[in-house]
């Protein structure tokens, strides 16, 4: 996590290097519009409320519940990659149209791939508690490790929709 | 045309001394380079007295005699406090050097005072050269060889056409990039009149070792004159053979690429030959300027310079003899 | 997790060769091929690692010979500027992230567990991956250099030069995509060695314990953590420019040129120090050894190591000193450049003051330790010098920088290296080299390489630019180059005979004792080389120098399992046990998801789909990697 | 003892480990790259040049047979990155954007509706260059070189290639007004008929 969140801390100050160089933020294209950002943040940090559940649950080892919780999360994962979808286009701009293009659908490339990772992660642990390895101290574990991911996932979105956001309307 | 190659290597060798000048950070004959060269000896001689210090002190620590009992506190605490010692001097004489650097920097002082600006775009693999109009009297455009007037700074504005080059005369001044996208400037001052090399110094491509740039200082009444006749447009041919190699030059893809001011070649892809008769050497450095380098260069300069723009063109030996002959003509 | 289970099989209860017999059933690695491609043993894929990244130092040798020959006249036609560009591309490419930065990480797989007194690495699989994952990189850019697609803008690939318009073809992707592995298996192990050095330190190694190897390549792990996603970042962007025509690096639509160049110095500045801090922990073990007493300064030794990696941060503008930028960031640059002398300072005085105080004895190990006082102090103060604007404006991409960088990486790391591989030679092979050629060999590559590269600083300075591929005859540079060439020759003749010396004894040297050379720290407590298990009992520490406290008798800890792979795991600051942690068995699966990731990774240099397309045999095989198999070390 | 049995053997298993796993490798890459063509031929020999000057052309002055040396040479102008690249800085240093803009056409035709006037084959490409066509194409016999010709040749082809093509040269560090010819071919790219097309080169086919 400290190898992505450098990575998602160089990718946040390569924006706004690029902003300081342009003449105008961003280039020739309209500030990016709120709707389906602003939706997504708001998901994503009311996610955490069950995803602080889930966790405890695993600490206390409690089967039923984490089952519940898990199903609940992967919900909650598939729900964002949506929102995301409408997020590309709300961009106004596509990569390959200027270097404002570029950084921003890498940015949100690279936190979409975090939102897919996790929800791989997610899945499959959904699929373990409910096969004959599920009742383990081990998969608990490995259980409080994914919720503690998406924590991070969902952190490191806060900053990032700020800059996407939030800086081109400064 | 096999058998040619080793025949243009001989040539080569024949023609190669002559511009050799001078290229070395050592050698300085302008006042920046001066500068910097100053603060170049001042820093190897502390650091060399440094390493030789270090060195004596390791050579005694490994082969002094040691006594029989040799671990006791005080002998620690003693190396205790010649290593602080040694720490605190480092830091005293890393803060000088610090400071001769930013001392160094000062004194060579930017190039906004100056009343010349010159142009210089890197292109792979040679250096086009603009000289600006000011008022009433046009700039002119020519290429691998800047000439400047003795005792005066010039800014050097420095631009990129492709990749990233760099310029460098370290007789004259450091080095400063040619970076695509941006525009850097550098101080140049020639102190001593003479010929000084320089070269590109950022690696751009194949031919990065063959972009060799001459640096002209020359009394200020000789620069006016060079400058009054480059500005000029190229000399109408006399001789018959140089007036056939005009129009074999005019018939031949070579107008294509090259301009020649007064004549109908105006291509901007490769130098501007108006009068590159009157330059030192051609191919960026690769020749000095003579009949012979010049119909080597052109009947084969991908054997001469591998991988440059410059295509092998084909032509009769009699052509090949008419166009160096006007190349040369063309002072 | 610290259940007890009368049915478990603890090593309480078993006698010595009963105990050792049954943990060995449960470590050691299986025979024959599937075993070989499924370990996942420290020692066995630390050993390859050292094997494969020598294999690419004699390769990268090999390269510069070539450059050598050639530039040993002027205007020689050996090699065309096409070759020669690759051959100086793929040089510094493959010395620096196929060579230096593995090789330390690799001395850290095999030595750091023992180091601490554990039994296996942390995240053995991943260890396993990363090991396929650099094969599979450095076999990429080997055979594409084969087959005339090598990448040829130079190891710092400067873009516009490696970008869509000026690199045509593949060569530069497979240069941006060779770093992705080198990366990802880099950073693998990084996370290894942190979590490693941090939970499964042997009882009692609290951290003013930990020996100074351990202490270094924790430091460097934390600086590649920090350091390579900024490469990861620029190669992805760079590949992206190429293949999607985005345009980080076009400055027509708001791109930077520079930008690259920040972003590929703020890894490539620490990278230098990711290869320089280990070499501090090698000569650190080697002269504590050899002068017989600890390091003098362990505490100032520390700071200094930490300073050095925050500092690394901090200084990567000083390559950048002729790019045109603002003046006043430049004057930061330079103080940030000088004040890295005072810690490297700092550690070269406490080895002279361990020396001074010390009773050396002359075996090979400390001689290269020696050589590397005498060359990395030269290094060191022309980096002094380099750090200064003005007189980097006129040496600044000159051979007197090739000299500089030089003598600080062959000086500074592969010196320290091979005194590491004599020293610890016994240990991985359980053999002893040649004393005798070791003297030979450390005379033959001292001599040459300063008569090879001291003439470069003279070389430099009159003039020379770097990465030329001939230069004319008039320049008066032919006879020191000619020099240089024919003092490569003794270099490489001290290599290779480095090279026999090191095949010849790994299969017939004397046998070595466990601990041959009297070292104090915990890899010389078992035997030359470990078992399977490393410790049949977790060590229990006391001091700085565990083996000088108790020669005879070392205090041990029991109570792991023998019948499962079990490790012990410590707190973080004083070492006190915390738990009992199963360690992954041997697994095929990394192999897999390596082969996946080299298929996806090599398809998307062709198309972008790939990593959509690739994106699913790779989850597969990680999930292959991770589900359960209702074994013990599962369960636990 | 038993340990030292296990670990001689595993001193045997990684050699032949590295030995598989590297065979694996040297052949799928060896596949990928030997489909690459990365060679750079700086300097032809003057009678292979010569002889890429002596195509046949059908009467009709559409299709032909290429040179036999441009065989020998392995179709380079079409498949070389290299020269593929040569060929659109030459593009645009002789000027060809004047007419056919960024390849969508102007006062020339389009190489991008999927149209070829004269064929897509190198052999017509390159007539039309060396020796110009009706309706204002110049010859530029004159004023390149055949080789030239023939990189310049590929390049065009490229553009309007319906197949995109594994080497290619990629986009310009400029102001861009297209996207980039690796970006998959010109079929996709641009919809039917864009700025460039004329009434009398008939309907896309």
């Amino acid at each position: 996590m400290l190898i992505e969140g450098t990575g998602f801390a160089l990718s946040i100050v390569v924006y706004l290097y690029l902003m300081s160089l342009a003449p105008s933020w961003p280039l020739n294209a309209a500030p990016p519009d709120l709707l389906a950002g602003t939706s997504l943040t708001a998901l994503l940090v009311a996610s955490l409320v069950p995803n602080l559940f889930l966790a405890r649950w695993a600490r206390n080892q409690n089967l039923l519940k984490v089952r519940v919780g898990l199903i609940v999360m992967s919900l909650l994962g598939i729900a964002p990659l949506i929102l995301r979808a409408f997020e590309f286009p709300a961009m106004h701009i596509k990569w390959d149209q200027n270097a404002y293009g570029s950084i921003v659908w890498v940015m949100l490339g690279l936190h979409t791939t975090h939102i897919l990772t996790d929800l791989i992660e997610t899945l499959v642990l959904t699929c373990l508690m409910f096969s004959r390895h599920g009742d383990n101290g081990r998969r608990f574990g490995d259980v409080s490790d994914n919720a503690m991911y998406w924590n991070f996932v969902v952190v490191t979105w806060l900053p990032m929709y700020a800059c996407l956001y939030w800086v081109p309307r400064l | 045309m096999r058998t040619a190659r080793p025949l243009l290597l001989s040539v080569i060798i024949a023609v190669a001394p002559g511009c050799s000048g001078n290229q070395s950070a050592l050698n300085p004959h302008g006042a920046p380079a001066i500068h910097v060269e100053h603060l170049i000896i001042g820093t190897v001689a502390a650091c060399t007295a440094v390493w030789i210090l270090v060195m004596v002190i390791l050579g005694l620590a490994l082969l002094r005699r040691r006594r029989a009992a040799a671990d006791s506190a005080k002998s620690e605490a003693r190396l205790t406090m010649t290593v602080v010692a040694a720490v605190v001097a480092t830091g005293v004489i890393i803060a000088g050097l610090t400071i001769a650097s930013f001392y160094t920097t000062r004194s060579i002082g930017g190039p906004e005072s100056a009343a010349l600006t010159i142009t210089v775009r890197g292109q792979q693999w040679w250096w086009q050269i603009f000289y600006a109009s000011s008022g009433a009297t046009p700039g002119f455009q020519t290429a691998n060889e800047i000439h400047i007037p003795l005792g005066e700074d010039v800014n050097i504005r420095l631009e990129s056409a492709d990749v990233i080059h760099s310029f460098w005369v370290p007789s004259l001044a450091g080095k400063q990039d040619l970076v695509p996208g941006r525009s850097n400037s550098l101080l140049l001052r020639a102190e001593k009149p003479g010929v000084y090399r320089g070269q590109c110094a950022e690696f751009c491509g194949l031919q990065h070792s063959h972009m060799a740039i001459v640096v002209i200082a020359e009394a200020p009444v000789d620069y006016e004159r060079w400058a009054a006749a480059q500005r000029g447009d190229a000399m109408v041919p006399a001789d018959p053979d140089a007036a056939a190699g005009q129009a074999a030059f005019l018939a031949k893809p070579c107008a294509a690429c090259h301009t020649v001011r007064g004549t109908p070649a105006n291509g901007t892809t490769g130098p501007d030959l108006t009068h590159i008769g009157a330059r030192q050497t051609i191919g960026a450095g690769l020749l000095e300027t003579t009949r012979g380098s010049l119909a080597a260069w052109i009947a084969d300069p991908q054997t001469l310079k591998p991988g440059n723009n410059m295509p092998m063109v084909p032509l009769t030996s009699v052509e090949l003899q008419n166009i160096s002959a006007y190349m040369e003509s063309l002072k | 997790m610290t259940r007890e289970d009368d049915s478990e099989l603890r090593d309480t209860a078993l006698e010595a060769t009963e105990l050792d017999r049954r943990l060995t059933a449960t470590w050691a690695t299986p025979p024959g091929l599937w075993g070989a491609l499924s370990t996942v043993d420290h020692k066995i894929i630390g050993r390859r690692y050292i094997t494969t990244a020598v294999v690419f130092l004699a390769l990268g040798g090999l390269l510069s010979l070539l450059m050598r020959l050639q530039l040993a006249q002027p205007e020689a036609r050996f090699i065309g500027p096409d070759r020669y560009n690759q051959i100086f591309s793929i040089h510094g490419t493959n010395m620096m992230f196929l060579f230096a930065v593995p090789v330390m990480q690799a001395m850290a797989v095999y030595l750091v567990p023992l180091m601490v007194g554990t039994r296996s690495i942390a995240f053995p699989r991943l260890n396993a991956f990363s090991y396929w994952m650099y094969l599979a990189g450095g076999l990429l850019l080997w055979i594409a250099f084969m087959l005339d697609a090598g990448p040829d803008v130079g190891w710092f690939a400067y873009v516009p030069l490696s970008g869509p318009e000026y690199a045509a073809g593949k060569r530069a992707d497979i240069w941006a995509q060779m770093i992705t592995f080198t990366e990802v298996s880099a950073l693998a192990v990084a996370v290894e060695i942190v979590v490693t050095v941090f939970k499964q330190r042997a009882p009692g190694m609290s951290l003013d314990r930990i020996p100074l190897f351990v202490w270094s390549m924790l430091v460097t792990s934390f600086l590649v953590i920090l350091a390579m996603p900024a490469i990861m970042i620029a190669s992805t962007a760079l590949i992206l420019d190429r293949l999607v025509e985005t345009h980080f690096f076009n400055p027509a639509e708001g791109g930077d040129v520079l930008l690259w160049q920040h972003l590929f110095w703020f890894f490539g500045h620490p990278e230098v120090y990711i290869i320089f801090l280990p070499a501090v922990g090698m000569v650190s073990t080697i002269v504590a050894t050899f002068t017989r007493r600890p390091v003098f300064g362990y505490l100032g030794m520390v700071m200094a190591l930490i300073s050095t990696g925050v500092l690394a941060l901090g200084l990567w503008v000083h390559h950048m000193f002729v790019a045109g930028l603002p003046r006043l960031g430049e004057s930061f640059f330079t103080a940030s450049s000088m004040a890295i002398a005072i810690p490297a300072g700092l550690q070269i005085f406490c080895w002279l003051a361990t020396i001074w105080a010390g009773r050396p004895i002359f075996k090979t190990p400390f001689l290269f330790v020696i050589g590397f006082m005498v060359i990395f102090v030269i290094g060191g103060l022309t980096g002094v010098m380099v750090a200064s604007v003005p007189f980097d404006t006129q040496v600044h991409d000159t051979y007197f920088v090739v000299a500089h960088f030089h003598y600080v990486l062959v000086g500074g790391a592969v010196f320290p290296l091979l005194g590491a591989i004599y020293y610890w030679f016994p240990k991985f092979t359980g053999r002893m080299m040649s004393e005798t050629l070791g003297r030979w060999v450390f005379g033959l590559i001292f001599a040459g390489f300063n008569l090879t590269f001291f003439p470069m600083h003279i070389l430099g300075l009159r003039g020379m630019p770097r990465r030329i591929y001939t230069y004319q005859p008039e320049m008066p540079w032919s006879g020191l180059n000619m020099l240089i060439s024919l003092s490569a020759i003794i270099l490489a003749v001290g290599f290779l005979l480095f090279f026999i010396d090191a095949i010849r004894s790994g299969r017939s040297g004397a046998p070595a004792p466990s601990n041959p050379w009297g070292a104090s720290t915990l890899e010389w407590a078992t035997s030359s080389p470990p078992p399977p298990y490393n410790f049949a009992r977790t060590p229990v520490v006391g001091s700085l120098e565990p083996l000088s406290d108790n020669p005879d008798m070392l205090p041990v800890a029991a109570g792991l399992r023998v019948d499962c792979r079990e490790l012990l795991v410590t707190s973080v600051v004083e070492a006190i046990p915390e738990a009992r942690e199963p360690s992954s068995g041997d697994s095929i699966w990394p192999l897999w998801a390596a082969l996946a990731t080299t298929a996806t990774l090599i398809w998307s240099i062709f198309t972008p789909w790939a990593v959509v397309w690739g994106s699913i045999p790779v989850a597969i095989a990680l999930i292959g990697w991770f589900w359960p198999k209702g074994t013990s070390e599962d369960d636990s | 003892m038993g340990t030292e049995s296990v670990t001689e053997k595993a001193n045997v298993n990684p050699a032949s480990a590295l030995m598989v796993a590297g065979l694996l490798l040297l052949i799928s890459s060896g596949g990928v790259f030997g489909w690459l063509r990365q060679a750079r031929e700086l300097r032809l020999d003057p009678p292979g040049v010569s002889d890429l000057d002596r195509f046949r052309l059908m009467q009709n002055g559409i299709s032909g047979t290429p040179p036999e040396s441009y065989f020998a040479l392995g179709k380079v102008y079409e498949s070389d990155a290299y020269n593929l690249s040569q060929g659109k800085r030459l593009y645009s240093w002789f000027g060809c954007a004047a007419c056919h803009a960024d390849g969508r056409g102007g006062i020339g035709p389009s190489f991008l509706d999927g149209w070829w006037l004269y064929g897509p084959e190198m052999v017509s490409i390159v007539a039309s260059i060396r020796d110009g066509r009706p309706h204002g194409m110049p010859a530029f016999r004159d004023k390149m070189t055949i080789e030239q010709i023939w990189q310049l040749a590929g390049y065009v082809q490229t553009i309007g290639s319906y197949t995109p093509k594994v080497a290619a040269p990629s986009r310009n560090d400029d102001k861009h007004t297209r996207p980039a010819e690796n970006r998959g071919p010109a079929k996709i790219l641009f919809d039917e008929g864009p700025a460039g097309v004329h009434a009398d080169q008939g309907p896309s086919p």
